[in-house]
């Protein structure tokens, strides 16, 4: 039997099939179980694009991995036949072998390329077959959220009808899922028609304690923490390299200068809160130049954006006074609080520039636009000025108005360069090991992408095979978890 | 335009001539805005912080149900910031200041456990895929010349950059010979790469003074030529500023006398 | 290194005027060509007949004023000039609330259109979601006092159009922040009206997939498109005096760079020459 | 004694350091709604120390008026109009319920109450000024640009070429400078829009995926340094 009477024998049946359908599809809907949802029912006669379809294989459901029991996933190898406009799409009813009907929540269909399991690494391991594997995720919670959705909507329009007085019909009740028993089918969409392939399922959601798509961040975490540790332990006993850094040599000349022209010095520790690491590097740098200050007898003025950055300010600087050995020096009213507000702060701090004209003005933290609002002003004073700041955006500003800048990690190693403390200097040499690995990885990474990329211009579906699958593998072990 | 709104535009642009004359020099109308300011937005601050953070979360939670309509059972759980939050506060009692260590260590420590993760995750991981050169070219590979050979040479291009880059971070190697001209040629791409940022944000900045200009043009002039009128003012009492500055022989750039010395403190 | 006070006065004035004179005298020398984005916007507007009802959403705040607020007035003066109706609300932030409200005023003046009866602006309500979802199904019950105090109950506005679902022939939402996504996903879709969209330049990038996927049938990015949509409804207003100044600025700033460098360059040969020629 | 001083707020930064740490990798719902809680106190302990701020600044200026500093009149300005915004958004009296009918001008209460006192002094004082001093940054850019863009080496010669080429390649005038290069052309890329897009999408972007790199490395060296109490000068001490 040559192929095209075979095809047109299958369509004949499958047609007969789904007349067969209709009916019970009908006689479902009158029954009408109590859910508040008209679903759209699939138009009687599916249209022999989808009959011709062929069913993909390995349709399986399981619990979604690393999410905290909420959802399951509906996983399918691609089926060979790609027509356009068809895409996939996901029925659910709450018997197995009830009405399916089309999901409450908004769905998004998906087309014939879109959700590959390689793409998608926060719940599915890395493999190059997994290009050829779709995955449709269901969360079940939204279940309940779209009975509410349209519990509300009756709601609304209920006692609409009864302020106006109209029938207002039976009072709207809150639809309860069973989420224990839902079950799904997967099926093929096109224009309004829809053909369901006949394999139910179903899965129980569990709620995972380990969240194994960030196992590398995890593992990277922990290495890099534990070489921390141990370079500062090591630290202690032979002594430490620095290479030099102009701006942090400059804070002494600076200070110096300041001191000869009696002048004050004004130290910024950025618009950030105490909880953002730059702003903690900037309070640990203040607590070393705070210390020079007190050996030259000169002042430090400290205006706050935050009051607690203020009060640890406070705290940092009458320590440093105290180990100067001149605990009666130290006046509080020196670091004092302005706003948290970011452009009156600066305009108190440009006013304070001009008429103060320190000598010397110290910018560290993170900040945000007005960083040239300050630099510009002082620069005008005629005030040297020494900025550190892991803010990308700023640092171009600070570099046309200030004498020196310190360029993102350098303000995190200025601590430890000031300071010379053995174990500051640890974490300095355990962050340029640290560096070293990523420039090896990038290596092994650029010389994989050459080799990949030979491997693709012989064989464009496998480069390489299972070592280019290896090396492939190698980069995604890079990959960042998403969302 | 009723009275209220009057009153506001020429309030408005009252304060915005004021404060642009911090341009000309610093002067008692900019000093005034400035403390103005100062009072308004920590004023503004404490509304924000009650209205937003302590009535709904604190208050709502634990003392007084805000939404009377929906089932409400107190929360004691959050009494525990509350009490770190006045323990906080006694940093201004000398005797218990110490106290406050515990708040301080609390935020502190909070602040730098939450940073971990997500910077390994989008500072170091992120970054460093994006720059595997496999990852641009990959999906153009079979492309036709015209579109491979640009993402070919930015890709590499793109490698050799951050590589550059990062040895220049390097602090604990002498940055001579091999490295060191690496370093040189990452200081180079750092240098374009802050020239490029600074120009594109030009832009940005240009169309905030156009903004204000576009208030002060339409907005503040149809309000009974506010704009105009606050303008003459400004401009005659700087002029019969400086023939003042004159007379005592110093330039009108430099401020008046010591009438008001910095104060000390 | 230090700028000079004679120099510093010189530039500083320079760029004032480069601003104020293209606001004060409006001249279009350089054309906005529209890019199709926008045109969509006004395009969808432009098919609507006069009396039927849209909305604009004023879900910005001061700080991205100088890009959004001229966008805004362009398309009031749009509907405006074809008499529809328009409905304004603000859920972005309560600060975004005064600005719609100086918008509404000021365009219905311009237009002689009567605050209630041709226009409404609702003010600001959290929590956007229910805020949105209410609106579809009606406005009075969610809004039962406009951003100006006075009862919605008997404003003839909202009796004609009770509800967005069905009431509303067009939404655009002039976003700073994450409106447009709750927009289209609790509004526009459920709702059954098309949307539009205006954003500043920085977020262009962020939003332009939703205008690919159809989700918005336009968006306007920034400063730039607000001058095209100026343009095209021939009404030339801030934008495109904005887009004027940008361009004379940002000449002035090349021009002052290279004047910087040619003077930089002369002190350079003037120091090497008297020891060159020791005359 | 001491350790009530010393150890015990080194343990707590070391608890809630490890904690959040660890929350991280932790998906169950249980540990997200920890870290939700941990957020909103972390928020809610930073609003009670805004007192503290309030209190330094008030004080500060209330010292200066009683001293009679020069200046004093300034703090003056300060302190009323502290107190005039403060007193416009407590709630003195009940606030009329929404929708009925508005018989008397009520001032009192914050944003929310839109034709208010509080609202009026935010929309023509506080926006005003706000957008003013962000504004003067044009002027700023100006002279910053003609200050430093100098050729005095060749890194600054690069420096003043990438934002010279970025900023024509953004303006409508700019553009038309290159304008008549069409754009199909294989010298499509000399046009300025195109060359402004390679310069932020590729030497940009490397520089501070770079720099980024760098500084992550910096915030995991300080967060551990501050988890395990090596760094505590946070904390100052002396007693």
């Amino acid at each position: 039997m040559r192929a095209g009477t075979r095809n047109r024998l299958f369509c004949l049946i499958a047609a007969l099939a789904a007349l067969a359908f209709i009916p019970f599809a009908h006689a479902a809907n009158d029954v009408g179980s109590a859910a508040p949802f008209a679903g759209a029912v699939p138009p009687p006669i599916t249209p022999r694009v989808l009959l011709a379809f062929q069913q993909p294989e390995e349709i399986e459901v399981r619990d979604l991995p690393n999410d905290d029991g909420t959802s399951i996933v509906i996983t399918w190898r691609q089926s060979p036949s790609q027509p356009e406009k068809v895409r996939y799409t996901v029925y659910f009813s709450e018997g197995p072998d009830g009405p399916y009907k089309p999901l409450p929540f908004d769905f998004r269909s998906i087309s014939l390329d879109e959700n590959l399991m390689a793409e998608n690494l926060q719940y599915f391991s890395y493999k190059r077959e997994h290009r050829n594997y779709h995955y449709a995720i269901i969360n079940l919670t939204s279940f309940d959220e779209s009975a509410a959705n349209e519990y509300e909507n009756a709601m609304l329009v209920y006692e609409d009808k009864l302020a106006n007085g109209l029938p207002a019909g039976p009072e709207p009740v809150l639809y309860e899922y069973d989420l224990e028993n839902l079950y799904f089918k997967l099926g093929v969409t096109t224009n309004g028609s829809v053909r369901l392939f006949d394999l139910v399922l179903h899965a129980d959601p569990v709620e995972q304690w380990f969240d194994w798509s960030k196992f590398n961040v995890l593992i990277m975490g922990v290495v890099f923490v534990g070489v921390i540790l141990f370079m500062i332990e090591t630290a202690r006993r032979k002594d430490m390299y620095i290479r030099r850094i102009a701006g942090l040599d400059a804070v002494d000349e600076a200070i110096g200068r300041a001191t000869e022209m009696g002048r004050p010095m004004f130290y910024l520790c950025g618009l950030d809160p105490m909880t953002t690491v730059s702003t903690i590097a900037a309070t640990n740098l203040l607590g070393h130049v705070a210390r020079k200050v007190a050996n030259y007898e000169s002042k430090v003025k400290v205006p706050c954006f935050d009051p607690i950055v203020m009060s640890v300010c406070q705290e940092t600087v009458r320590e440093a006074y105290f180990e100067a050995g001149r605990p009666d020096a130290y006046n509080p009213d020196n670091i004092f609080f302005l706003t948290n507000d970011q452009f009156s702060y600066v305009a108190a701090v440009n006013g304070m520039m001009v008429r103060e004209k320190p000598a010397a003005n110290f910018f560290f933290g993170y900040y945000y636009a007005e960083s040239l609002l300050l630099g510009e002003v002082g620069q005008s004073t005629g005030a040297i000025q020494i900025a550190g700041t892991d803010s990308n955006v700023q640092i171009p500003f600070f570099i046309t108005s200030c004498d020196y800048v310190l360029i993102g990690e350098e303000l995190y190693a200025a601590s430890a360069y000031i300071s010379r403390e053995p174990k500051l200097m640890g974490s300095i040499k355990a962050s340029d090991m640290a560096k070293a690995v990523i420039l090896i990885a990038l290596l092994a990474g650029l010389v994989f992408s050459i080799a990949l990329y030979f491997g693709a211009k012989a064989n464009p579906q496998h480069p390489l095979g299972v070592f280019g699958e290896w090396m492939e593998y190698f980069m995604e072990v890079f990959n960042q978890h998403a969302g | 335009m009723n009275a209220f709104d009057l009153i506001g535009i020429w309030v408005a642009a009252g304060l915005t001539l004021m404060m642009l004359s911090f341009l000309y020099k610093d002067n008692p109308f900019f000093r005034l805005g400035e403390h103005l300011y100062l009072g308004i937005s920590n004023a503004y601050i404490v509304w924000f912080l009650w209205w937003t953070i302590v009535r709904p979360d604190f208050i709502g939670r634990v003392f007084v149900n805000l939404e009377p309509s929906q089932p409400w059972t107190p929360n004691y759980s959050y009494l525990v910031p509350g009490i770190l939050g006045l323990i906080m506060l006694a940093r201004m009692v000398p005797a218990i200041a110490w106290l406050s260590r515990w708040a301080l260590a609390f935020i502190v420590g909070w602040g730098a456990g939450t940073s971990i993760g997500p910077t390994v995750n989008s500072y170091l991981l992120a970054q460093l895929y994006s720059t595997f050169p496999w990852v641009n070219l990959g999906p153009v590979v079979g492309a036709p010349v015209g579109e491979f050979v640009p993402a070919l040479v930015n890709a590499l291009l793109l490698f050799i950059c951050v590589f550059t880059v990062l040895v220049y971070f390097f602090f604990s190697v002498e940055h001579k010979g091999a490295i060191g001209r690496t370093a040189d040629i990452g200081i180079w791409v750092l240098m374009v790469a802050f020239g490029a940022s600074f120009g594109s944000t030009v832009m940005a900045r240009v169309s905030l003074f156009v903004g204000r200009a576009r208030f002060l043009v339409q907005d503040a002039e149809r309000a009974g030529h506010a704009f105009s009128i606050l303008l003459t003012i400004g401009i005659l009492i700087a002029v019969i500023a400086g023939i003042i500055a004159k007379r005592q022989g110093r330039s009108p750039l430099e401020p008046p006398p010591p009438l008001d010395a910095p104060p000390e403190g | 290194m230090h700028v000079r006070p004679v120099e510093r006065a010189v530039l500083y004035i320079l760029i004032a005027l480069g601003v104020f004179l293209p606001l004060i005298f409006p001249f279009d020398r350089w054309p906005n060509l529209p890019t199709p984005e926008v045109e969509a916007v006004y395009n969808t507007i432009e098919n609507l007949q006069s009396g039927d009802t849209i909305m604009v959403a004023v879900d910005f705040d001061p700080s991205s004023e100088p890009e959004l607020y001229p966008m805004l007035l362009a398309v009031m003066r749009h509907a405006f000039s074809k008499d529809l109706y328009v409905l304004g609300v603000c859920l972005f932030n309560p600060a975004g609330a005064g600005l719609g409200m100086t918008a509404f005023t000021t365009v219905g003046d311009e237009f002689g259109k009567v605050n209630g009866t041709d226009y409404v602006f609702l003010g600001y309500k959290p929590n956007m979601v229910a805020v949105v979802r209410g609106m579809n199904q009606n406005i009075g019950r969610m809004f039962t006092v406009d951003a100006f105090g006075r009862s919605t109950r008997g404003m003839p506005i909202i009796q004609r159009t009770p509800r967005l679902r069905g009431g509303i022939k067009y939404l655009v939402d002039l976003a700073a922040g994450e409106t447009v996504r709750p927009w289209v996903a609790y509004g526009s879709t459920p709702g059954g009206y098309p949307m539009g969209a205006g954003c500043t330049a920085v977020s262009f990038a962020d939003y332009f997939s939703f205008y690919q996927s159809g989700q918005i049938n336009g968006l306007m990015g920034g400063l730039k498109a607000a001058a095209e949509y100026e343009e095209l409804v021939h009404m030339k207003g801030a934008a495109s005096a904005g887009m004027n100044s940008q361009s004379i600025v940002h000449v002035l700033l090349v021009i002052f760079i290279l004047l910087g460098n040619f003077l930089y360059v002369q002190s350079k040969l003037a120091e090497r020459r008297p020891k060159g020629e020791a005359r | 004694m001491t350790f009530m001083r010393r150890q015990l707020p080194i343990i707590i930064a070391f608890v809630l350091g490890v904690f959040t740490f660890i929350i991280f990798f932790i998906p169950s719902a249980a540990s997200q709604e920890a870290g939700l809680t941990l957020d909103s106190w972390v928020a809610i302990i930073s609003a009670f120390a805004m007192v503290l701020g309030i209190n330094s600044i008030l004080g500060q200026h209330i010292e200066r008026v009683g001293k009679r500093r020069p200046g004093y009149g300034y703090s003056w300005v300060l302190i009323l109009s502290f107190v005039a915004m403060t007193i416009a958004w407590i709630p003195w009296w009940r606030a009329p319920e929404l929708g009925a009918p508005v018989t008397s001008y009520y001032p009192w209460g914050g944003l929310e109450n839109t034709t208010g006192v509080f609202s009026w002094m935010f929309f023509n004082m506080m926006v005003p000024m706000q957008a003013t001093v962000f504004s003067i940054l044009a002027f700023y850019i100006a002279s910053a640009a003609y200050r430093s863009f100098r050729a005095k080496s060749s890194q600054a010669l690069v420096l003043l070429v990438a934002a010279v080429l970025v900023m024509l390649g953004r303006v409508p005038l700019g553009t038309s400078l290159t304008g008549w290069i069409s754009p199909e052309s294989t010298f499509a890329w000399l046009r300025l829009e195109n060359i402004t897009g390679w310069l932020l999408n590729v030497p940009n972007a490397a520089g501070f995926r770079g720099i980024v790199l760098g500084v992550g490395l910096g915030i995991i060296a300080t967060s551990v340094r501050i988890i395990f109490g090596i760094e505590k000068t946070y904390m100052g001490g002396g007693d």
